[in-house]
């Protein structure tokens, strides 16, 4: 998990997800870098709208009261 | 062109001078099988992949000598050259390259004597065969098959070949007449160079469901982590609140606090507690107002 | 969770949630006061409607699983 | 419910809900404090498990059931 | 009801529920006291583990709040 | 709790809740009862119709599940 | 909420949280760290058992009804 954390990281803190910022934050906190794994999530990160994703978590903020019919 | 003893042929040394520039000229390059991929597939593929990717099909022994005098990883690309292999060059992504090397693939019959991958099934149901010569095709291959107004059809679902099992040529031919085309053939990717990378299909197959479940399962881990000790954020300020709210509440009832706010939730609770207990109370002990 | 108790005590005193307020309740209470904390925690409650999050708790649905996409 | 607040705070910064310590807390808000309330708090507390009671999703206010559309 | 609410207050007050105690706090009610229901009552509650019954109703689901039609 | 059955008891006996008769009642009951405990009661149970929050506790159990829209 | 992140990708590294590993992590990912935030956080995180707040829900409210099937 320590890959989409370090994505999460940079995409909270408006900066571009490739493969170089991944590799410098994974570094910084100590991860032995796969690189084919860094390659495999930024080529995935192309079909993913990371906010929207994150929004199917189970409790965003805004799930709140049912929606009136 | 005489072959001078000691010195390999000119178009020999030519093709791996050729093949060394190649590497040399473009970043990603994929070792594919293509095997069992008919010619007419095979120019097909050519076109489908003019000016995003350039095949080239060389004998391993030549490719291998091309890697010698390269560096940068491209001797571990050696343990891929195996059976019929040709080289994709390409300046393409090399998950972009993977994915349209599987739609090279298409559904393919069996062929006879062939180790079929995977299990065939037949299933019950018309066929789009007349009555006639064919029948005794299906029937030797082991298919039940009758006649029901006056078509052909499958009488029940049978396993033809197991994942394993040689293809018996008299279940190719009932396979190829009921026109079932149960395996993919096609360029099928063993590994692919990026800039010094290897990249094999286990990393290449980019299952995108999987990993957007996994951003939403990391964001909700994330807001546990800050609710569950209080780090006030944008995202976890109202989250906080409401926790907050609900514990004043939760505290106040399940004490039955004398507190205004919660008091009509208090005596509900009581009142609720004396129906539950009243429930298992025998008539007797009841009264009228109680048995309504 | 003090930090969110003290600000929900100032709402319902119907007082101002402010830094100073805030301070001045969490050392009633004995706490050692984090600046930022309490900084973060102004910050973070300006663009919240404290009523209505307060409302919303009594009726907000359960941590439901992640919704069908 | 501001007096509820001021004992969880308590109860959070791990102080003792006590008379004094609720006066405290409740005057920093700047409540005018009715001396009866919190003694019938603190006394009603004795003995309540408050970390128990936060948790245990009370009974809440059950609306009417929505009448079909 | 005033039986039972009679059996819950000597319940939570960790007396025993006989048809002495009972019929005190009933009079003190001002209820003209029924012996054969007390009897049956204080007998239909021997069997009867009453933390266990009540905390069966503690825990009422919420409705959502009513949709408009 | 035996605060608040005390004043169900007195309800469904008709009785008026007010410090002297719950006290009666908790006497009976073997309480030791709290002054403060009592008055706070009385005072957060003013302006409160009983039989209306009772309603809906009755109602509970049959609250249907919110029909989707 | 990248504070939070980078302490799950120094957590999910088996790294320690601390104020020194959290600002490496930080600045790879071009944050600009406020020093008082990154104490604020390494203060609440502490005698928190991470892999346990990471999977509590972060709000289990009242459940609500079940959803009709």
């Amino acid at each position: 998990m320590e890959y989409i954390y370090a994505a999460l990281l940079l995409h909270s803190a408006k900066k571009e997800i490739n493969e170089e910022n991944l590799k410098a934050v994974l570094e910084a906190a100590g991860v032995e870098v796969d690189e084919a794994r860094v390659k495999a999530l930024v080529s995935a990160l192309e079909g993913i709208d990371i906010d929207e994703a994150i929004s199917k978590a189970a409790f965003a903020p805004v799930a709140a009261a049912p929606q009136p019919a | 062109m005489a072959a001078v003893r000691g010195s390999p042929p000119k178009w020999k040394v030519q093709t791996v001078e050729e093949l060394r520039k190649m590497f040399k000229s473009h970043p990603v390059v994929a070792i594919v099988s293509f095997r069992g991929v008919p010619s007419n597939q095979m120019q097909r593929i050519r076109r489908e992949l003019r000016g995003k990717a350039l095949i080239k099909v060389v004998k391993n022994t030549l490719v291998e000598k091309a890697l010698e005098e390269l560096e940068d990883n491209y001797k571990k690309l050696e343990e891929f050259l195996y059976d019929q292999t040709a080289l994709v060059f390409t300046d393409m992504n090399p998950f972009k390259l993977y994915k349209l090397l599987e739609e090279t693939k298409e559904p393919s019959p069996l062929k006879p004597n062939q180790i079929s991958p995977v299990d065939v099934v037949v299933e019950k149901g018309p066929t789009p065969i007349p009555p006639g010569p064919m029948m005794a095709e299906l029937q030797n291959a082991g298919i039940p098959v009758a006649i029901e107004r006056g078509k052909v059809v499958v009488r029940e679902t049978v396993t033809v070949v197991k994942a394993g099992e040689v293809v018996k040529p008299e279940v190719a031919r009932a396979l190829s007449v009921l026109g079932i085309k149960p395996i993919k053939i096609g360029l099928d990717t063993r590994v692919i160079y990026d800039n010094g990378i290897l990249l094999t299909p286990d990393i290449l197959a980019i299952d995108v469901e999987k990993i957007k479940s996994e951003f939403a399962e990391a964001y909700q881990k994330a807001l546990n982590l800050a609710v569950n000790c209080a780090y006030v954020t944008e995202e976890t300020a109202e989250i906080l609140i409401m926790k907050a709210v609900m514990d004043a509440r939760n505290l106040a009832i399940n004490a039955g606090l004398p507190v205004k706010e919660v008091m009509p939730e208090i005596l509900a609770k009581a009142h609720m507690e004396a129906l539950a207990l009243a429930s298992l109370l025998p008539e007797s002990a009841l009264d009228d107002e109680l048995k309504s």
